[in-house]
């Protein structure tokens, strides 16, 4: 077989594509006529009109992250020197190419909530009720529009900057040919920096700012310091099953060949331990708080264990955890493409359904919304990620066949 | 008196005044008796200005003082010296600067300042005090300073009734100096004072046994509440609001604090649930509930060496805080007492970390502790926000199966008076209801659970209910001023029940906003002096 | 190899189970059952203070249960002195010992052994089952003798 | 077979010189059969003296009561606990780099992890020290365990982090103990079947359990490691996990707070490396082991120092920052005032923290200081010291000055029985560590030989063909399918 293979997608793929993107957006026309109807007062209004809002705010910033969390994953494995991963390398960077694109549509949800002048989702931009809130007024030197702007732009910017470097440098490869091993050494070199800038940018975007100012600051009051690591695990677990997935519908086509079930059965094992640090993170966020009672800090979990939302509290739980748990824990089952897809599908969603009690219960806290509307914009998103990850991987040779780890891919052995 | 041109002593002076006024010496003993008297006709007092020129001839013809001056004092435990050998009282913690176990030279913040004394991290943190030597003629004494804000600048006060001899008995010996040289006999009255004296920095340092450090409560509204009248009265309901908050914050639903604030769900309480309540208003700071709670629960001293260490064992204490501008520490706008002690909480974070369950919660709202169960990690102390638990780091009382480990050689010293408690005599003012707990072992305020216990007791034998008032701690017994309130909060009709009732606007939990629900509630504090604070209003910031 | 994979991990497993519901066995008995204890106002049943361990528990007993189980299979111990093949094989040999028995056919696996390129290919007759002794002393072997092939 | 073999020739050697297993055998083997020299001596007979000096001062502790150390009525907890968890960091990579690794097939592992995991398990037992001895009660330790008893339905606290310490620490140690000593089964035989003198076959004999090095022995083996590292990965996390309950759990501003259970274990696994590199580098030296622990290992580890260092740097920020943000005015003290302020009576350790810990790793994004052995070795004393401020700082400053200032806390510096006791641990490890790298083959020997044909420094050479031949060539030859 030719390794120089490129995947060129089907109508019946772009199809499907544009057909998820036109169920999101009708999802989100039905969900914007649905919450804009009249209302008894303005406040009740704004409480409606904050729903649609908050439905994109979560699947825009959750969809951005997981394409980021692939970022990662790239990064993540260039400093470890790994060798196993370049086997579908072009499939990660697909992924990770999406970031600038749902990053411009995050960044324009973001600022028109933050400016829209509807206060639901973040008090902290209603002036008046800052003046009158302490512990708001407070922070105001952290939680301000101005703030909030200048740092998502310039993280976002930074993302797809990074990214687009790391790609370069992949893509690089193709038209060398190495001369001694030093080159490839040097290559790898390169690597290593760009990765490790990645990673700084990383830790001081994802690890820590931005999911305090997206998602925390919705529950302006409350504080975790766990809340940021605990995103992170949350998308990048689905962000490596989003990379299995296209790995096995593009092993499904017939490409890929030097991926074998090895490399499976290693992205399984990802999830696997990412699922189970997801649960780390999650018991240890829950469990402190739970453990010292403190009523500023239980107040978050107050509305979301009892009542309206503890279903999908607990669902998303047993999802996250249980299902990949009990499911991957034998080795077969890591190496079954069939198991193996549903456990990644049904991963993401429980993933989305974790945003979606993150972002919820703050924003309608006496009304859960609609499920399945707001899944159906996600739809939109899915169908986005599905369109330009197909048409990426078209621009380019489907392996990076002349990595200088990509022998050791071909021969990795679990 | 002098400057009044009267050379009778106050005493005297105040008799004849008062007997000359109501007409007779019984109507003077009835009158101090009933501490009041009643104005029968209100003759306003008239103005002699012919007396103000004897005053001023009296003023200029006193001694002239130098510029400093000694006052000598009394302390509340020791007074002249005659409760110098009792070691509760000797470890009793002076009401205003809490130290115990002797006498230091207290001055003023600008004394320190001229004798180059910083007040800096080295000054609070460490027992090290600098020594000044005070000088009066012939006589003079070198002691450790205590800086207290909003002394005069060039006044030097220190207690008498130290420096005792080793006639007196193992307590008193050694302890302080004896500052009496410095009184005087001028006429028929002793002057304790003495108007010029020099003040000198010894150059050297000497550690003073305080159990408290701090001055301030550093704004710390959620821990007490206490304003001035006049803010009171602009703003009744401030700690009523406050209080309201929470409710508004955390228990939208129900505005049940108590219920909702909490992931837990709450506990069955049936029958009865102790609780206690002090005013703060009323408290003096006159320490007699630590006295009655040192002696009632065979609380140990544990002499000067271990106060240093700072391992004084009060069950109860008396925090005391000075209010002061921010700006300016000297500044004392008043001071303000919070008798502390377990607080009994009903979500106590001592209780979840204690590994072997030595302390647990009692259907009754009481956070015991059984001492035979303890082994000692002090987990508990450390998460006690109000740091009232006491752990016995050796053995103070001689109650260990250990014979000789009081006998140390080589390690850690005690001091002797210590040691009075393995001597069979000594020992009878141990209160046999109590037990008396080893070294290794936690130990803290329990509500007097032997008063309880014995009033139930009683009341289960006579076949009757327990009324109200049956059972009193130590601490509500001893208090002059009945500050201390404690009782069955579950019986509707109950004292304790009716003092938190009745006062809304004072009512307080400290550090209520943890949610760990303590049984013992406060009154707020009320300074009766002028001026609104600016701010927040609930004090002047602390110095 | 063809050799059967070891169940070994199926035993941790268990054991692993084992744990688990002993530690949330005894733990909901002891505090919800037994005597009820009440710190600082928690729940009874207080499970996710019990989580840590649970967890615990679980990796001690699969952990202890596999290398008891390990033990027991390869019939390790200490002082149990083993017959050895060669010196060799804990320096710079590989050895391969397949055990027969009557069933198996010993030529083609000499044979097989052979076509695979080992150095060389042995067939020895040896006792079954273990020898308490020491390496310094005398072997004194004991165990049911197996009929020769 | 080939599979195996293989590396990208980007890659640096693993072992170094041009070896076969036979050499292998020798050189490891050698120190173990050699007299000790009297480098080993001098070392072994400090840290028996300091070892004696331990086991005086807690004498003399349990002798007067815990009042013989300087804590107090506010401050409960000092060096003790500091001590014990400085510890149980330290005992965290070893295990970390047999199990977490072995499960990321890193071949430098190997080089490595027989002393790491020496290491972790007499890092653990001087851990376990601390909490036993701080007891008030010690004769009465036996109380945290739950054992039936004549009291009736009296059993322990399952709700306290302290009793989740008594499960998490001896199961650690007991797995870690049982992980290693699997790993040395086949070594020991190989020991066994090299002695020539009498006490020695008896010892090894005894030690090794009568391992043969059968196909079944090998095959059991395997799949027992690959469970037990299985088992070890999520048990490393979960015991500093739980260490950091302790103090997480509570509600004292600077102790609660949710970030630390991941973050003491970054922490955990940056002082084991640190202690590891101490380690080693001596060991390399003393028992020329140059070839086996090379430049390689040394930079790889401290490439994890670096990261774990930022790793924990961020966390150092984002509790600074989220104190602040909290609004909680007792947080924000917590923080403000009694660590970062440095005119505060403690602020001077939260800066050693912050230079030892987050500042100084830094030097290691220059390759040329990562591959210095030098600055390798200061550096890992250095870390090592900023943990133990990190612990520090985390206790001390946390519960001197919490909720009511009426009981913030004198100045607190330990006795000399207090630093004693540290000091007798110090001489504990290293007396465990000297007998140990007398006795036992500091490198695992069976595991070295697994990798020898694709990371030997003249096996990698031969593989000039592979690295020069296409993909597809490659591919035909090597993959499977």
């Amino acid at each position: 077989m030719s390794t120089v293979e490129k995947f060129i997608p089907s109508k019946k793929y772009n199809t499907t594509a544009f057909i998820l993107m036109a169920v999101g957006l009708l999802a989100a026309i039905v969900l914007y006529i649905t919450t804009h109807g009249a209302a008894a007062t303005p406040e009740e209004q704004q409480a409606k009109s904050a729903v649609f809002w908050a439905a994109l705010l979560q699947n825009s910033v959750f969809f951005l992250m997981i394409c980021n969390a692939t970022m990662f994953f790239m990064c993540a494995t260039a400093l470890a020197w790994g060798g196993w991963q370049i086997a579908f390398t072009r499939v990660t960077e697909a992924v990770s190419s999406m970031v600038p694109i749902i990053g411009v549509i995050a960044v324009v949800i973001l600022l028109s909530i933050v400016y829209g002048g509807n206060h639901v989702i973040y008090h902290w931009t209603d002036a008046a009720h800052v003046e009158h809130d302490s512990v708001l007024n407070f922070k105001k030197g952290f939680l301000n529009p101005t703030f909030f702007t200048v740092v998502t732009i310039l993280t976002v910017l930074l993302w797809s900057l990074l990214g687009w470097q790391m790609r370069k440098l992949s893509r690089s490869t193709d038209e060398t040919s190495w001369k001694n091993p030093k080159q490839k050494y040097n290559f790898q070199f390169k690597n290593t920096v760009t990765a490790g800038l990645f990673m700084i940018v990383f830790a001081l975007t994802v690890m820590s700012s931005i999911p305090w100012l997206w998602l925390m600051s919705i529950d302006a009051h409350w504080f975790s310091t766990m809340y940021s690591w605990y995103t992170f695990a949350s998308t990048f677990v689905s962000g490596v099953a989003v990379i299995t997935l296209f790995v096995i519908y593009l092993k499904n086509k017939g490409l890929l060949g030097i991926v074998n079930e090895e490399h499976l059965h290693d992205l399984g094992k990802f999830i696997f331990a990412f699922s189970i640090f997801w649960t780390y993170l999650w018991f240890s966020q829950f469990m402190l708080i739970w453990y010292a009672n403190i009523p500023e800090e239980t107040v978050y979990f107050q509305s979301r264990t009892k009542g309206l939302y503890s279903i999908v509290f607990w669902t998303m739980f047993v999802i996250n955890f249980i299902v990949p748990l009990l499911i991957f824990m034998s080795r077969d089952s890591k190496r079954n493409y069939t198991i193996v897809t549903y456990v990644a599908l049904l991963v993401i969603f429980g993933h989305w359904l974790d945003f979606y009690q993150m972002v919820f219960p703050a924003v309608s806290p006496d009304k859960a919304p609609n499920l399945l509307l707001i899944l159906g914009v996600a739809l939109f998103f899915v169908g986005l990620i599905i369109y330009f990850v197909g048409r990426t991987l078209s621009k380019y040779s489907l392996i990076a066949s002349n990595h200088p780890f990509v022998k050791e891919s071909v021969i990795h052995h679990t | 008196m002098k400057w009044s041109g009267n050379n009778k002593n106050y005493d005297t002076y105040f008799k004849e005044y008062w007997q000359g006024k109501l007409g007779g010496e019984s109507a003077y003993s009835k009158a101090l008796q009933n501490g009041f008297v009643e104005a029968s006709a209100g003759g306003g007092g008239s103005y002699n200005g012919g007396a103000l020129s004897s005053v001023a001839t009296a003023i200029a013809s006193y001694p002239a003082g130098g510029k400093d001056e000694l006052v000598l004092y009394q302390k509340i435990a020791i007074g002249s010296g005659s409760g110098a050998t009792n070691p509760w009282l000797q470890e009793l913690p002076d009401t205003v600067t809490k130290s115990n176990w002797g006498n230091c030279a207290l001055i003023s913040m600008k004394k320190a300042e001229e004798l180059g004394i910083k007040l800096d991290v080295d000054y609070e943190y460490h027992p090290d005090k600098p020594v000044i030597k005070v000088q009066s003629g012939n006589n003079s004494v070198e002691l450790p300073i205590l800086v207290v804000p909003g002394m005069n600048a060039n006044t030097i006060a220190i207690a008498v009734g130290y420096g005792r001899g080793d006639k007196l008995g193992r307590t008193a010996a050694g302890i302080g100096k004896n500052v009496f040289p410095f009184a005087s006999l001028s006429g028929n009255t002793i002057s304790y004072e003495a108007i010029n004296v020099t003040v000198t920095d010894a150059k050297r340092k000497e550690k003073v046994a305080q159990t408290q450090i701090h001055n301030s409560y550093e704004d710390r509204i959620e821990v007490l509440r206490e304003t001035t009248l006049a803010y009171f009265k602009k703003n009744p309901n401030e700690v009523k609001e406050w209080r309201q908050h929470l409710v508004d914050t955390y228990a939208k639903k129900t505005g049940d604090f108590r219920k909702e604030g909490t992931l837990y769900g709450a506990h069955d309480q049936p029958g009865l649930k102790w609780g206690m309540n002090i005013d703060m208003n009323v408290c003096n700071g006159c320490n007699a509930c630590v006295v009655a709670c040192h002696a009632e629960n065979n609380v140990p001293v544990v002499g000067k060496a271990e106060v240093l260490r700072y391992h004084d064992m009060h069950w109860l204490r008396i925090d005391r805080y000075f209010i002061s501008d921010e700006k300016n520490p000297d500044d004392v706008k008043g001071v303000v007492f919070m008798p502390m002690m377990c607080q009994h909480c009903d979500n106590a974070p001592c209780e979840n970390v204690c590994p072997v369950a030595a302390t647990t919660h009692s259907e009754e709202g009481i956070n015991q502790m059984a001492y035979n169960r303890c082994i000692g990690t002090r987990y508990c102390a450390n998460n006690c926000p109000y740091k009232v638990r006491r752990f016995n780091w050796a053995d103070y009382t001689g109650a260990d199966t250990f014979p000789n480990n009081q006998n140390q050689t080589v390690v850690g010293k005690l001091d002797p008076v210590v040691f009075q408690m393995n001597d069979p005599v000594s020992r009878m003012v141990l209160n046999p209801d109590v037990t008396v707990r080893s070294r290794g072992v936690m130990e803290k305020c329990s509500f007097c659970i032997q008063r309880t216990q014995h009033a139930k007791l009683q009341a289960k034998k006579e076949n009757r209910v327990l009324h109200d008032g049956e059972a009193k701690t130590a601490c509500q017994q001893a208090c002059p001023t009945n500050a201390i309130m404690f009782g069955n909060v579950h019986d509707k009709e109950s004292q304790i029940n009716k003092v938190r009732f009745d006062n809304p606007q004072r009512l307080f939990y400290s550090l209520e906003q943890l949610h760990v629900l303590p049984n013992v509630s406060y009154l707020a504090k009320i300074r009766n002096t002028e001026g609104v604070p600016g701010g927040t209003g609930h004090s002047e910031h602390g110095g | 190899m063809g050799q059967k994979d070891t169940d070994l991990h199926i035993a941790g497993f268990i054991y692993g189970i084992t744990g688990t519901a002993t530690a949330i066995g005894f733990i909901t008995w002891a505090l919800t059952v037994d005597w009820q204890l009440n710190f600082g106002g928690k729940p009874f049943f207080s499970l996710p203070a019990w989580i840590p361990i649970i967890f615990e528990l679980t990796v001690l007993f699969a952990a202890v249960g596999m290398v008891l189980t390990f033990c027991w299979l390869c019939q390790l111990a200490p002082f149990v002195k083993k017959d050895h093949f060669s010196p060799k094989i804990t320096d710079d040999t590989f050895l391969m010992a397949i055990e027969c028995t009557d069933k198996t056919n010993e030529a083609e696996a000499v044979a097989f052994l052979q076509s695979a390129g080992a150095a060389e290919v042995k067939v020895e007759h040896r006792e079954t089952g273990w020898w308490f002794g020491t390496y310094d002393k005398d072997t004194v072997k004991f165990g049911k003798p197996v009929p020769e092939v | 077979m080939s599979l195996n073999r293989y590396e990208s020739q980007a890659r640096g050697p693993l072992v170094e010189g041009s070896k076969d297993y036979r050499q292998i055998t020798e050189d490891i083997c050698r120190p173990v059969e050699a007299k000790p020299s009297t480098l080993w001596w001098t070392g072994f007979l400090i840290s028996a003296a300091l070892l004696i000096f331990g086991i005086v001062s807690v004498t003399m502790e349990v002798i007067y009561g815990v009042g013989q150390w300087n804590l107090n009525k506010t401050i409960g907890w000092g060096w003790d606990i500091t001590n014990f968890v400085w510890w149980v960091g330290i005992g965290h990579a070893g295990t970390l780099i047999s199990a977490i690794l072995l499960l990321f097939r890193q071949g430098w592992r190997t080089g490595v992890n027989r002393a790491a995991e020496a290491m972790t398990i007499f890092a653990v037992m001087c851990a376990g020290q601390f909490p036993i001895w701080h007891m008030g009660r010690v004769w009465n330790a036996f109380f945290v365990m739950p054992y039936p008893n004549t009291r009736g339905p009296l059993w322990v606290n399952f709700n306290s982090p302290l009793l989740w310490d008594v499960f998490a620490i001896s199961t650690y140690f007991t797995v870690s103990l049982l992980f290693w000593y699997a790993g040395l089964l086949p070594d020991l035989a190989t020991l066994r079947d090299r002695a020539k003198v009498k006490w020695r076959k008896w010892f090894y004999g005894m030690a090794s359990f009568g391992w043969t090095g059968s196909t079944k022995h090998w095959q059991r083996h395997e799949a027992l490691s690959l469970v037990l590292a299985g088992l070890a990965t999520p048990l490393v996390l979960s015991v500093h996990t739980i260490v950091s309950f302790d103090f997480a759990t509570s509600i004292v501003p600077g102790w609660h707070t949710t970030i630390f259970p991941p973050y003491f274990v970054a922490g955990a696994v940056f002082s084991g490396f640190a202690m590891v590199q101490t380690l080693l580098l001596v060991t390399r030296k003393v028992l020329n082991l140059e070839e086996y622990i090379t430049i390689e290992h040394i930079d790889v580890m401290n490439k994890v120092i670096i990261l774990t260092g930022s790793i924990v740097g961020i966390a150092y920020l984002t509790e600074l920052f989220m104190a602040w943000y909290s609004a909680v005015p007792y947080e924000w003290f917590a923080f403000k005032e009694n660590r970062v302020n440095l005119n505060s009576p403690y602020g001077w350790s939260y800066w050693i923290m912050m230079g030892c810990n987050v500042l100084s790793p830094q030097i290691f994004w220059i390759k040329k200081m990562r591959r210095n052995i030098l600055v390798t070795f200061f550096m890992s004393i250095l870390v090592n010291i900023g943990m133990w401020f990190e612990r520090f700082v985390i206790i001390v400053t946390s519960v001197y000055r919490d909720y009511l200032p009426s009981s913030w806390s004198t100045y607190y510096s330990p006795t000399l029985w207090e630093v004693g006791f540290f000091l007798g641990t110090i001489g504990l490890f290293f007396t465990c560590y000297f007998l140990f790298s007398k006795y036992f083959p500091v490198i695992a020997i069976a595991e070295i030989k697994h990798i020898l044909k694709r990371n030997g420094d003249n096996f990698k050479e031969a593989m000039k063909t592979e690295e020069e031949e296409s993909l597809e060539a490659f591919e035909h030859a090597n993959a499977h399918h």
